[in-house]
C-alpha cells in the first residue's frame, strides 16, 4: 500500500509492511559491535553502582561525602537530576498530544521508554540514600501491630513517595498500553522465524508465548481501537497535570524547607522548567544516537530534531529567568540570609558550579536561535550534552551551596563528595543506559500503530 | 578476686556474679572498714533485671531496633540479689559524695551510681564554696575510670617487655629497690594523709630524697613566689566572688588555673547586670584564652611580657601606696615607664596608663592575679610576685585574697635548680632508684634532660594509671587505682574532703595510699589512715563525713595582710625587655590540661572553646604574621627553641600580637594508650632550660615553614556575621542601663512584630519545658558539652570524621570574633582585641519546629510537653530532618560507633536511661528527656507537680557559671518564665516565627 | 494437568500474596502465651491467689520506680527459711540454691525491647484503687497472675496495646491531670 | 514434564466463538467505506480491524461515546475521598500528633497526596476499563489474519448473515471473503 506525498513534513510516504520492517530491524537482527560495547560499559558501570551500594549498606552512609550541615549530597542531586530526565517522555507523550503534534509520534516510545528508566534510577536515590535503608517501608501508611502508628502527612517527602509512584506506575501503565498493538503486530511476525537448533526452538517458543501474554489478545478491533484511543486521550489529560505536580513536589522537598536557598516560592514553575529542559536534552542526546545507529532517519528527521532544540531553547531561557528571578527576590527582600546565599553562589566556594551551570544552561540553548545550528547535528548533539551537564549542576547548585552556609555561621561546612559518591553518579548512567540499550533491542523504539495512524490519516486527508 | 581467663567474663562477673560478689563482701567485712552505709555500695547489683537493661539497652539496642523485635526475643535470665541492700531498689540511682583530688585542684564531686556501677560525676550541690560547679575535666574522670588502657596488675620488666606480677612480689621488689639511694619524685598534693605517708617513706631512710614539680606552673608558680614574697608554702583562697575588678596577668582563671570551676561560680555571681551586680575583668595575656574572651577589657600582650606591665602598673601605683616608701621596690619598677613597658608589651602609654588609673579606683577591692604555664618567664614564681606586688600595692591582700585558709597547703614544691641536681645525681649513679608517682617527668621534662638520665637508673618505680611514656622506661610498675576506686582525701580552702571508693577496682590495682602504705610495710590500710587523719578535722563523726563528703577544716577567712617582702624583686631585670621576634608561651588547653587524661577520646574530641580544635595541638599564631608569611591554616611550620626543634601545624588565632605564638601541652605523648598517644606534638620539649630553670612562656623562637600541611579537625570554621544576623547580642553595661533593650540592634521583625502564624498555637498544659542561656554567664568552659557526652551516650567519632564534619555532639559552644561596630573592625584589622562571643547551641525544641514538618515516618514531632522529640527507633534516617534544622543541632549516625566499638569495660559509662543509637539514625539533645520523665515519674508516684528547678539538665547541672536555667514556662513563677520575659531575652531566629524554646540573654561587658 | 496447574496458580497466587501480607501486618504477637520454664516452678496460683500474699511483698519495687524487680532470695527465705514447706523438693533446691550463696536464674517472661522504656511506678499509683489488693492494678497488663501456676504472657505488650490504653484514657477525668500521653517521647528516648 | 507444544497448546488452544465472515478491503479509506455500508444495511452483529485507529471509524461504524471519561472521573474521585478518609481518620482520630505547630488537619499538606491518589486512581481504572470494554486480557484471541496487526484492513460480519449478503452490501470494496469457522 503506497500513499501519494502529502504535504505534512512529517510524512513518511512508507508502506505500512516497510514501516515495520524499518522499525523492528533493530529486534529482529543480531546486535552490532557498538552496541556489544555500549552494553559492556553500561553493565559494568551497573556492576559497580550495585557493589557501592552493598558497600554502602555494610558499612554506612559515612562513605559519602556528607556531613552535618550537608545532609543531602549527590544522591539527593542525582535525584532531581534523573526525575527531570523523566518528565520529557510523559511531556512528549502526554502534553505534545493534547496539543496534537504529528511531531510526537516518532519519539515517544523512546521518549517514555526515557521517562521510566529515569523514574526508576531516580526512585533507587532516595531509598537507599536513606539511614537504615530496611526499614524504608516505614513511609507507606499501612496498618502494623505497634498500634497506631502512621506517617505524617504533613512531610515533603511522603508527598514525593506518593507523586514519584503514582507518576512511575501510570508512565508505565501508558506505555505499555501504547505498547500493546505493537506487541501484537511482533506476535504476528513471529511465523517468518525459524529456529535452526533447539535451543533456538526454545527460545522461540518463549518469545512467542511471552509476546502472546504481553499482547493481552490484540485482534485491532475498530471496537477496542475506539476504547483505546480515549483512554490515551485522557491519560494524555491525566499525565499532563501529573509531570508537572510530580515536580512541584519534588520542589516542596526544597521550597517548603526553611533554609535560605530553598525556601522560594518560585521552585514549581522553575524546576517544572528546568526538567523539561533536561528531559528534552536527553531526549535530543538518544535520538541523534538512535536513528544513527538504527537508521531510522526517515520517522526522526532534521525536523524533529530542530523542533525538540526549539523547545530547548524555550524552556533555557525559562529557567534563566527562573535563576534571574532568584537573585531578584533575594535582593529586594531584604533578608540578609538570603542574600548571603545568592552571593555565595556568586562568589562563594562552590562559585565554580555556579559559573558550569550559567555557561551551560544559560548562555548555551542560545545558539538554537540560529536555523543553521539547529540544523546541524554536531551542535545539537553538544548542546544537549552540555545542557544535562548545567542542569545536574543546577541540582548540585541548589542542594550542596544552599545547606553549606545557611543560618548560623558555626555550623557552616563544605562538602566534598568522595570516590564513592561519583561512583554512585556514574553507576547511574550505568544503570539508565543498560536498560535504554535492552529496550532498543527489544522493543520496537517507535510507536508503530501511532506512526502509521498518522500515516493513514494522511491517506485519508489526501483522498478527499 | 580471681585473675581473669578472659576479660569479658570478668567484667561481667563485677556486677553479676554472685560468687565473687559475697567473696568481696567478706574480705571488706574481715578488715572491718566498712560502715553500713557505705556497704551497700559495694553490694552491686546482681539483679540481673537491670543488668538487662544496663547490657542490653546497650549492647543490644541497635540490634533491636534493626527490627529484630520481629522475631522472638532472646531468653533473658534474672538472677535476683541474693541478699538486697537495705534501701537500694532496683532502677534508682544513687549519689555518693566524694572528692576528686589530682596534682592541681581539689573538686568535690556526687558519683550517680546504678546498681553499684558508677555513671556520671556531678558537681556538690551542698558545698557552700562550690555550689555544683565543675569542671569538664572532672566529669570526664568517669571515662578515666572504664578506660580499657588503664594498667590492670602490676607489672615488670623482663627484658623490653612488661610482665605481669602478683602484689605481694611487686611490693617485695620495689621495697627491696628503695633500699638504694632513692629519689621520690612526684607532684604537689592535696592529700594530708598521701603527704604525711610519702614524708615518712622518704624520711625513713637518710638516703631518700623527694621532688615536687609541677609542669602546668599553676600550683608550682605560685608556691614558688609565695615563698619569695611572703616565705611561706601555701597558696592562698582567691575571692573572686568579692572582687570588683579582676585583674589577671596570663592566669587562665576560668579555664585551667587552679581550680577554674570554683572561680567561674565566683565570677559569675557577680555578672548579674540587672540587679547592677557586676565586675569587671581585665586580663591581659600573650595567648588567647578562656578568660581573655570573656574579659571586659582584653590586652594582647607579647608572650612574657606580662611581668613588664605588672611592674608599670606598680610603677604608676606605688606613689601614696603601703610599698611606697620602700626603696628596693621602687628601684625594682623604676625603668618600667609606660614608655618602656609599651616597648615591651606591645601596648600603648595610654593604654597602660589608663589601666593603672582604673586599677587605682578599686584598691582594696580589686584581685590580681598571675600563674600557669604561659605566665613562667623564669621558672622562680616572679609572675606570683609581681601579683603579690600589686595585691598588695591595692591593698587586696587580706581583702579579696586569704592565706589564712590557703587553696592549697600540700608538700612544697622543688626548685628547679634542686631537679637539675636530683637529675644530675640519677645520671650520675648516685641515685640508684627512682619512683615516679603519678607523674611524667620523661615527657613533662625533656627539657631538663630527664629522660637521658633515667636511663641510668637501675630501678624506676612507676606509680601510675597508664603506661605513659615514664612508665615505659621504668622497671616496675605499680598501677594506682582510680580515685572511684580508692579510699583518699585532700585538704583545700578550708575544707577537708574525704574520697570514698564507688566501686570495688575493676582491675588488679590499688589505691596509691594503699600501696604507699605498703611500701612503708606498716600494715595500715588506706581506710584506717583516712579515718584516723580525718578526725584532725573533723568533729561529726566518721559516717556523717561520709555522707557530706567534706567538712569544714577552719573557718574561711581572709585574714591579714601581709607583708610584702620586697627582695623578691631581686630577680627582676632593670630594664623591660624588648619585644620582637617569635614569643613562645605554651599554655594548657581546657580539654586535656596536663596530658595525664589524654587517653580519653572524649577529651581528646572537646573542641577547645577558643579555636573549636579537636584531636591534636597546634602553634597558635597572630593574624599579622599569618598574613606577612602567608600561613594558612594547618601550615606545618618548624619551630625552632635553643636548637631543638619541632614541627607543628599553624593555626591563625584572632587576638594574638604580632610575634606572640602559642602551643598547649599536654599533647605529643609516645605512650599511654590506644586512643592518647601520639597525638600533637610535645609542647614541653620548646621549654627553656637555658637559665637552669624550666621556662614556659616567652621564649624566643624561629618559626620556619616545613613542608606540607595538616588537616586541621575543627568543628568550627566560620565566626564572621554572627552580629549582623543577630545571632549573638552583646551591649555594654552603660548602654544597658540607659536602655534595657540596647544589643537588640540586628532583631529582625517582619511586619513590625504584628505577623501572625497561619495556625493557633497549641496549648501545653501542665508542663512546657524551655530553657534561657545567660550569654554573659557563659564562659564557654565547656563543662556543659562533656556533661552533655556523659549524661547521653554520645559517640566520640574520631579525628577522620570530625575533619568531615560528623562531630555527633548533642550542645556545643558556638565561638564567635566580632566588633560592636564597623568602625571598631575597621580600626583592628590584624584581628588583635575582638570580642569573643560564646553561644551554648543545643537543639531549641521550637514550637514551629521545621524538622518535625518533614519528616515522613513521623520520627520526631512535638510532645505534649513542649518537647521536639526524636524516636530513633522510628528513624529511617532521610536526614531532611536535619538539613531542615536552622540551628543544625540534629546528628546524624553515619556509622556505628558503638556496638563492636566499645571496648571492656567503656560500655559501663554507658547510661542506661539513654537508648543507644546504632546506625543511619538521626540523634539530637533531648533536654535530657530520661530526667524528667523520672522526676515526673516520682511526682505522679507522689501525686504532686513539679517544683521549679526539680528538674535540672546535664549541661544546667554542670554549668559552674550557672548560666543555664531550665524550667516549665507555664509556670508564671519559675525562674526560666520570668527570664523569657526580661529585656535581655532573645531568641536565635526569631524571625523564622520557630518558636524556639531556648532563649539567650544579652551578653553585657562591663567596659569602662 | 498442566492446565489444572494453571487454574490452581491463578487461583492460589492472589490467597497467598493477600493472605501474606495480611498476616505480616496482622499477625498475632508471638509473646502471647510465652511461659518458659522456670528453674524452680514458683507457683503464683499457690502464693498470691491460695495464701493471698500481696503482689508488693516480692515486687517490692513497684511503686517506686522502674522495676517491680525480682525480690531477692532472701526474701522467700523469709517463709521458706524455716519449715514451711521444707519436705518439697523444689524448697529443698531453692534452699541450697541459696545457702550456696547464689540466686535462681529466673528465665524473664515479659520483656520489652530494649529502646521502650516503662516505668511500673506511676502505672500501679494510677490503676491501684485506695486500700484494694496490689494484683487489682497488675492485671492490666499482666492477666490474673493470681491464678496463674505457670506465670504466662496474656498480653502482647507491643505498642499498640500501650498505645490504646493511653490514647482511651487520657481524656477521661481521672487521668487528665496526670499527663497521660500518646507523645513518642512517652516511652522513646 | 510435559513437552513444551503441551505447555503451548494448554496456554492459547484457540476458542474464537464469533464464527462469521472476513472481509479484507486495501485502505484505510476503503474500510471506512466499507464500515459505513455495513451499518447502513443495518447489520447487528459486526466489527472493522486495522493495524492502527483510523480517523472517522466511530462515526463510520455508529459506536456510542465511550464510557471511559465517566470511569475515570469517578475513580478519580473516589481516590480523593477515600484519601481524605484515611488520612483524616488517622490525623484527627487514629494518632494526632503535633508536627511543627500545625494543627491536627492540615489539609493545605494533604492536597499533594489526594491530587497524586485520584490521578493513580482514575488512571488505573481507565487502564483497568480498557482492558475490559476493549475485550483485551483474554490472550488466547488471535487476529483475523496476521496482517491485520500490521497492514491489513478487514470487516467481520457475523454468521447471522449470509455470504452472499455480506459480498452484496460490500460489493467490489472487498478484496476477499472468508469465513471464520
Amino acid at each position: 500500500m503506497s500513499l501519494e506525498s502529502v504535504k505534512n513534513p512529517f510524512h513518511i510516504g512508507k508502506t505500512f509492511k516497510q514501516i515495520d520492517d524499518d522499525i523492528m530491524r533493530p529486534m529482529e537482527t543480531f546486535p552490532s559491535k557498538t552496541w556489544w560495547i555500549a552494553f559492556l560499559i553500561a553493565a559494568s558501570l551497573l556492576a559497580m553502582f550495585a557493589g557501592i551500594l552493598i558497600y554502602s549498606f555494610v558499612k554506612g552512609l559515612g562513605i559519602f561525602g556528607l556531613n552535618n550541615p550537608v545532609g543531602w549530597g549527590l544522591y539527593i542531586v542525582n535525584f532531581v537530576f534523573w526525575v527531570g530526565i523523566g518528565h520529557a517522555g510523559t511531556l512528549i507523550s502526554a502534553i505534545l498530544f493534547l496539543f496534537r503534534q504529528r511531531w510526537r509520534t516518532s519519539i515517544n516510545r523512546a521518549a517514555e521508554a526515557m521517562t521510566i528508566f529515569a523514574v526508576m534510577v531516580a526512585a533507587i536515590f532516595p531509598l537507599i540514600h536513606v539511614g537504615r535503608p530496611w526499614f524504608v517501608f516505614w513511609v507507606f501508611p499501612y496498618p502494623n501491630e505497634r498500634g497506631p502508628l502512621w506517617v505524617n502527612w504533613r512531610s515533603p517527602l511522603l508527598w514525593d513517595v506518593f507523586a514519584i509512584s503514582t507518576y512511575f506506575i501510570i508512565s508505565l501503565q501508558f506505555w505499555y498500553m501504547g505498547l500493546v498493538p505493537d506487541f501484537a503486530n511482533m506476535r504476528d511476525r513471529q511465523e517468518r522465524f525459524k529456529a535452526r537448533s533447539k535451543i533456538g526452538e526454545l527460545l522461540l517458543t518463549v518469545k512467542k508465548i511471552t509476546l502472546r501474554v504481553i499482547s493481552l489478545g490484540w485482534v485491532g478491533s475498530a471496537k477496542t481501537w475506539h476504547h483505546y484511543e480515549k483512554m490515551v486521550l485522557i491519560l494524555s489529560a491525566l499525565a499532563t497535570p501529573l509531570v508537572l505536580s510530580v515536580h512541584t513536589i519534588v520542589s516542596f522537598d526544597f521550597a517548603t524547607s526553611i533554609i535560605p536557598g530553598w525556601h522560594a516560592t518560585i521552585f514549581p514553575p522553575y524546576f517544572v522548567a528546568g526538567a523539561i529542559y533536561s528531559g528534552f536534552a536527553m531526549v535530543l542526546t538518544l535520538m541523534i544516537i538512535m536513528r544513527r545507529t538504527f537508521k531510522l532517519e526517515d520517522y526522526i528527521t532534521m525536523k524533529h530534531l530542530e523542533n525538540i532544540g526549539l523547545v530547548i531553547l524555550v524552556t533555557g531561557m525559562m529557567v534563566s529567568y527562573a535563576y534571574t528571578v532568584e537573585f531578584v527576590i533575594a535582593a529586594y527582600s531584604a533578608n540578609k540570609v538570603e542574600q548571603y546565599v545568592f552571593m555565595n553562589r556568586l562568589a562563594g566556594p562552590y562559585a565554580w558550579a555556579f559559573w558550569t551551570m550559567f555557561a551551560c544552561n544559560v548562555v548555551s540553548p542560545h545558539f538554537m536561535w540560529f536555523k543553521k545550528l539547529r540544523n546541524n547535528l554536531t551542535v545539537l548533539f553538544i548542546i544537549s550534552i552540555v545542557v544535562n551537564i548545567g542542569m545536574w549542576f543546577e541540582r548540585f547548585v541548589i542542594v550542596v551551596t544552599s545547606l553549606h552556609r545557611d543560618y548560623l555561621p558555626s555550623s557552616w561546612d563544605m562538602y566534598v563528595p568522595t570516590i564513592y559518591d561519583w561512583g554512585m553518579m556514574l553507576g547511574s548512567f550505568g544503570v539508565f543506559f543498560t536498560f535504554f540499550l535492552l529496550f532498543v533491542r527489544t522493543l520496537p523504539v517507535i510507536a508503530i500503530a501511532e506512526v502509521k495512524a498518522d500515516e493513514a490519516n494522511d491517506s485519508l486527508h489526501a483522498a478527499h | 578476686m580471681s585473675q581473669a581467663k578472659n576479660a569479658k567474663t570478668k567484667f561481667t562477673q563485677i556486677f553479676r556474679s554472685v560468687e565473687v560478689e559475697s567473696e568481696t563482701d567478706k574480705r571488706w567485712e574481715e578488715a572491718g572498714e566498712f560502715p553500713a552505709s557505705v556497704r551497700e555500695i559495694m553490694q552491686r547489683g546482681a539483679d540481673a533485671g537491670l543488668t538487662r537493661k544496663n547490657f542490653m539497652a546497650l549492647m543490644g539496642a541497635s540490634l533491636s531496633m534493626a527490627g529484630l523485635n520481629c522475631f522472638k526475643s532472646p531468653i533473658e535470665k534474672i538472677v535476683p540479689y541474693v541478699n538486697r541492700p537495705v534501701g537500694h531498689v532496683p532502677g534508682i540511682a544513687k549519689y555518693y559524695a566524694t572528692v576528686k583530688a589530682n596534682a592541681v585542684s581539689v573538686a568535690p564531686v556526687l558519683v550517680k551510681t546504678r546498681e553499684g556501677k558508677p555513671l556520671k560525676i556531678e558537681g556538690h550541690d551542698d558545698h557552700p564554696l562550690y555550689r555544683g560547679a565543675i569542671t569538664g575535666d572532672t566529669v570526664a574522670t568517669i571515662w578515666d575510670l572504664y578506660d580499657p588502657d588503664r594498667v590492670r596488675a602490676p607489672q615488670k620488666k623482663s627484658g623490653t617487655a612488661f610482665a605481669e606480677i602478683k602484689w605481694e612480689e611487686a611490693v617485695k621488689t620495689a621495697v627491696s629497690a628503695l633500699e638504694k639511694s632513692t629519689v621520690y619524685i612526684g607532684k604537689t598534693n592535696f592529700s594530708p594523709s598521701e603527704n604525711a605517708t610519702i614524708d615518712r617513706l622518704v624520711k625513713a631512710s637518710a638516703n631518700r630524697s623527694r621532688v615536687v614539680y609541677d609542669p602546668t606552673s599553676s600550683i608550682g608558680e605560685a608556691l614558688k613566689g609565695e615563698k619569695a614574697s611572703y616565705g611561706t608554702n601555701v597558696v592562698p583562697t582567691y575571692r573572686f566572688d568579692t572582687a570588683d575588678l579582676i585583674l589577671s596577668l596570663e592566669a587562665d582563671l576560668l579555664g585551667t588555673w587552679l581550680q577554674p570551676e570554683l572561680y567561674t561560680k565566683q565570677f559569675s555571681s557577680k555578672r548579674d547586670p540587672l540587679a547592677g551586680n557586676m565586675n569587671r575583668l581585665i586580663v591581659a595575656e600573650a595567648n588567647m584564652s578562656v578568660t581573655g574572651s570573656n574579659a571586659d577589657d582584653r590586652y594582647a600582650l607579647v608572650s612574657g611580657s606580662h611581668i613588664s606591665l605588672a611592674l608599670g602598673l606598680a610603677n604608676l601605683l606605688l606613689p601614696g601606696s603601703a610599698l611606697a616608701g620602700n626603696a628596693q621596690v621602687r628601684k625594682a619598677v623604676e625603668n618600667y615607664t609606660a614608655s618602656a613597658v609599651s616597648a615591651s608589651t606591645g601596648l600603648t602609654e595610654k593604654q597602660i596608663v589608663s589601666l593603672a588609673e582604673e586599677l587605682k579606683k578599686y584598691k582594696g577591692r580589686s584581685l590580681v592575679v598571675s600563674g600557669g604555664a604561659s605566665a613562667a618567664v623564669d621558672g622562680n614564681g616572679i609572675s606570683q610576685v609581681v601579683a603579690n606586688l600589686l595585691n598588695t600595692i591595692l591593698g587586696n591582700d587580706g581583702k579579696t585574697l586569704s592565706s589564712a585558709t590557703p587553696f592549697y597547703s600540700g608538700a612544697n614544691i622543688t626548685s628547679d635548680t634542686e631537679i637539675k641536681k636530683v637529675i644530675s645525681d640519677i645520671a650520675a649513679g648516685k641515685i640508684e632508684t627512682v619512683v615516679i608517682d603519678r607523674a611524667n617527668p620523661v615527657y613533662e621534662l625533656e627539657a631538663l634532660g630527664f629522660q637521658e638520665a633515667l636511663s641510668k637508673a637501675k630501678n624506676v618505680i612507676f606509680l601510675g594509671t597508664h603506661i605513659n611514656d615514664s612508665a615505659a622506661l621504668s622497671s616496675l610498675i605499680l598501677p594506682v587505682s582510680h580515685y572511684l576506686e580508692s579510699w583518699s582525701d585532700a585538704e583545700s580552702n578550708g575544707y577537708y574532703y574525704v574520697g570514698q571508693p564507688a566501686i570495688r577496682t575493676l582491675f588488679s590495682t590499688k589505691s596509691s595510699l594503699d600501696i604507699l602504705l605498703s611500701l612503708l610495710g606498716d600494715g595500715q590500710s588506706a581506710n584506717a589512715l583516712v579515718q584516723s587523719t580525718s578526725q584532725r578535722f573533723n568533729k561529726a563523726g566518721w559516717n556523717a563525713l561520709l555522707a557530706r563528703g567534706f567538712t569544714e577544716s577552719s573557718k574561711l577567712n581572709t585574714g591579714a595582710g601581709r607583708t610584702f617582702n620586697a627582695a623578691a624583686l631581686s630577680s627582676v631585670a632593670a630594664n623591660p625587655p624588648k619585644a620582637g621576634g617569635y614569643k613562645l608561651s605554651l599554655y594548657s588547653s581546657v580539654a586535656l590540661g596536663d596530658g595525664s587524661g589524654a587517653n580519653i577520646s572524649f577529651r581528646q574530641e572537646l573542641p577547645d572553646p577558643i579555636s573549636k580544635m579537636t584531636w591534636g595541638n597546634y602553634l597558635a599564631v597572630s593574624v599579622a604574621d599569618a598574613r606577612a608569611n602567608g600561613w594558612k591554616m594547618g601550615k606545618n611550620v618548624k619551630i625552632t627553641a635553643e636548637g631543638k626543634s619541632i614541627e607543628a601545624p599553624v593555626f591563625v588565632q584572632p587576638g594574638l600580637r604580632k610575634g606572640s605564638v602559642a602551643m598547649a601541652i599536654g599533647y605529643g605523648q609516645k605512650n599511654l594508650g590506644q586512643v592518647g598517644a601520639n597525638i600533637g606534638v610535645n609542647a614541653y620539649s620548646l621549654a627553656s632550660a637555658k637559665s637552669g630553670n624550666m621556662i614556659t612562656a616567652g621564649i624566643p623562637v624561629t618559626v620556619e615553614d616545613a613542608s606540607g600541611s595538616s588537616e586541621m579537625a575543627t568543628t568550627q570554621k566560620h565566626y564572621e556575621l554572627a552580629r549582623e544576623r543577630g545571632l549573638v547580642r552583646s551591649t555594654t553595661l552603660q548602654e544597658f542601663q540607659k536602655n534595657p533593650r540596647a544589643g537588640h540592634e540586628h532583631e529582625e521583625v517582619p511586619h513590625g512584630g504584628k505577623a501572625k502564624g497561619l495556625y493557633t498555637a497549641h496549648k501545653y498544659t501542665p508542663y512546657q519545658w524551655n530553657m534561657n542561656i545567660d550569654l554573659s554567664k557563659c564562659t564557654g568552659c565547656s563543662a556543659c558539652v562533656v556533661s552533655c557526652y556523659s549524661e547521653n551516650n554520645i559517640p566520640v567519632v574520631g579525628k577522620d570524621q570530625v575533619l568531615v564534619g560528623r562531630e555527633m555532639s548533642w550542645m556545643r559552644i558556638d565561638r564567635y570574633y566580632s566588633y560592636q561596630n564597623e568602625d571598631q573592625a575597621k580600626a583592628d584589622p590584624d584581628m588583635v582585641d575582638p570580642g569573643v562571643y560564646f553561644q551554648p547551641v543545643m537543639c531549641q525544641h521550637c514550637e514551629n519546629a521545621p524538622c518535625e514538618n518533614v519528616c515522613p515516618v513521623g520520627a520526631t514531632g512535638h510532645s505534649d510537653d513542649g518537647l521536639n522529640y526524636m524516636s530513633y527507633n522510628r528513624c529511617i534516617g532521610t536526614r531532611y530532618c536535619a538539613n531542615d534544622c536552622p540551628f543544625k543541632v540534629r546528628r546524624f549516625n553515619y556509622f556505628e560507633f558503638w556496638e563492636g566499638k566499645l571496648r571492656d569495660p567503656e560500655q559501663f559509662a554507658l547510661n542506661p536511661d539513654v537508648t543507644v543509637r546504632s546506625r543511619g539514625v538521626i540523634e539530637k539533645c533531648s533536654f535530657c528527656q530520661q530526667r524528667i520523665a523520672e522526676k515526673r515519674q516520682s511526682a505522679k508516684i507522689a501525686g504532686r507537680q513539679l517544683s521549679d528547678g526539680e528538674i535540672k539538665t546535664a549541661c544546667q547541672q554542670a554549668c559552674p557559671a550557672d548560666a543555664i536555667v531550665f524550667g516549665n514556662i507555664q509556670d508564671k513563677e519559675a525562674k526560666v518564665t520570668k527570664l523569657k520575659e526580661d529585656s535581655r531575652a532573645y531568641q536565635l531566629l526569631a524571625e523564622t516565627n520557630v518558636k524556639p524554646a531556648v532563649s539567650y540573654m544579652v551578653k553585657i561587658r562591663n567596659q569602662g | 494437568m498442566v492446565n489444572k496447574l494453571i487454574t490452581a496458580g491463578k487461583i492460589l497466587a492472589p490467597i497467598i500474596l493477600i493472605g501474606g501480607i495480611a498476616g505480616f501486618l496482622f499477625a498475632p504477637p508471638k509473646q502471647v502465651g510465652y511461659a518458659p520454664e522456670q528453674p524452680i516452678p514458683y507457683n503464683h496460683q499457690l502464693h498470691a491467689g491460695e495464701y493471698g500474699i500481696d503482689c508488693q511483698y516480692c515486687h517490692s519495687g513497684v511503686t517506686l520506680g522502674k522495676k517491680a524487680g525480682v525480690p531477692a532470695t532472701n526474701v522467700c527465705m523469709n517463709c521458706h527459711g524455716g519449715i514451711v514447706g521444707a519436705a518439697k523438693p523444689d524448697v529443698k533446691k531453692l534452699k541450697s540454691i541459696y545457702n550456696s550463696g547464689k540466686s535462681p536464674e529466673w528465665i524473664r517472661v515479659h520483656n520489652l525491647p530494649d529502646h521502650v522504656r516503662f516505668s511500673h511506678g506511676p502505672h500501679i499509683k494510677a490503676l491501684l484503687k485506695e486500700g484494694a489488693p496490689t494484683k487489682e492494678a497488675c492485671v492490666a497488663c499482666h492477666g490474673d497472675i493470681a491464678n496463674m501456676p505457670v506465670v504466662t504472657q496474656v498480653k502482647s505488650l507491643n505498642m499498640g496495646f500501650c498505645v490504646n490504653c493511653h490514647r482511651n484514657h487520657r481524656d477521661e477525668d481521672v487521668y487528665k491531670s496526670k499527663g497521660v500521653s500518646v507523645s513518642c517521647n512517652v516511652c522513646h528516648y | 514434564m510435559p513437552s513444551l507444544h503441551e505447555i503451548k497448546e494448554g496456554l492459547f488452544s484457540y476458542q474464537e466463538s464469533e464464527k462469521g465472515w472476513v472481509a479484507t478491503v486495501r485502505t484505510p479509506a476503503d474500510l471506512l467505506a466499507a464500515a459505513k455500508k455495513v451499518r447502513e444495511a443495518g447489520i447487528q452483529n459486526w466489527d472493522c480491524y486495522s493495524p492502527c485507529p483510523i480517523h472517522g471509524m466511530d462515526e463510520a461504524m455508529g459506536l456510542h461515546r465511550s464510557w471511559i471519561p465517566f470511569i475515570t472521573l469517578v475513580f478519580a474521585l473516589l481516590g480523593a475521598t477515600l484519601g481524605i478518609s484515611y488520612i483524616s481518620y488517622i490525623d484527627l482520630i487514629d494518632w494526632s500528633i503535633v508536627y511543627a505547630g500545625k494543627p491536627y488537619f492540615s489539609w493545605p499538606a494533604y492536597i499533594p497526596i489526594l491530587f497524586e491518589l485520584s490521578v493513580f486512581f482514575g488512571g488505573t481504572a481507565t487502564v483497568a476499563a480498557v482492558l475490559i470494554l476493549g475485550k483485551l486480557g483474554k490472550i488466547s484471541r488471535k487476529p483475523i489474519n496476521n496482517r491485520i496487526t500490521s497492514d491489513g484492513f478487514a470487516v467481520w460480519i457475523g454468521d447471522s448473515v449470509s455470504r452472499e449478503k455480506v459480498q452484496e452490501i460490500l460489493g467490489n470494496l472487498a478484496e476477499e471473503v472468508s469465513a471464520v469457522e
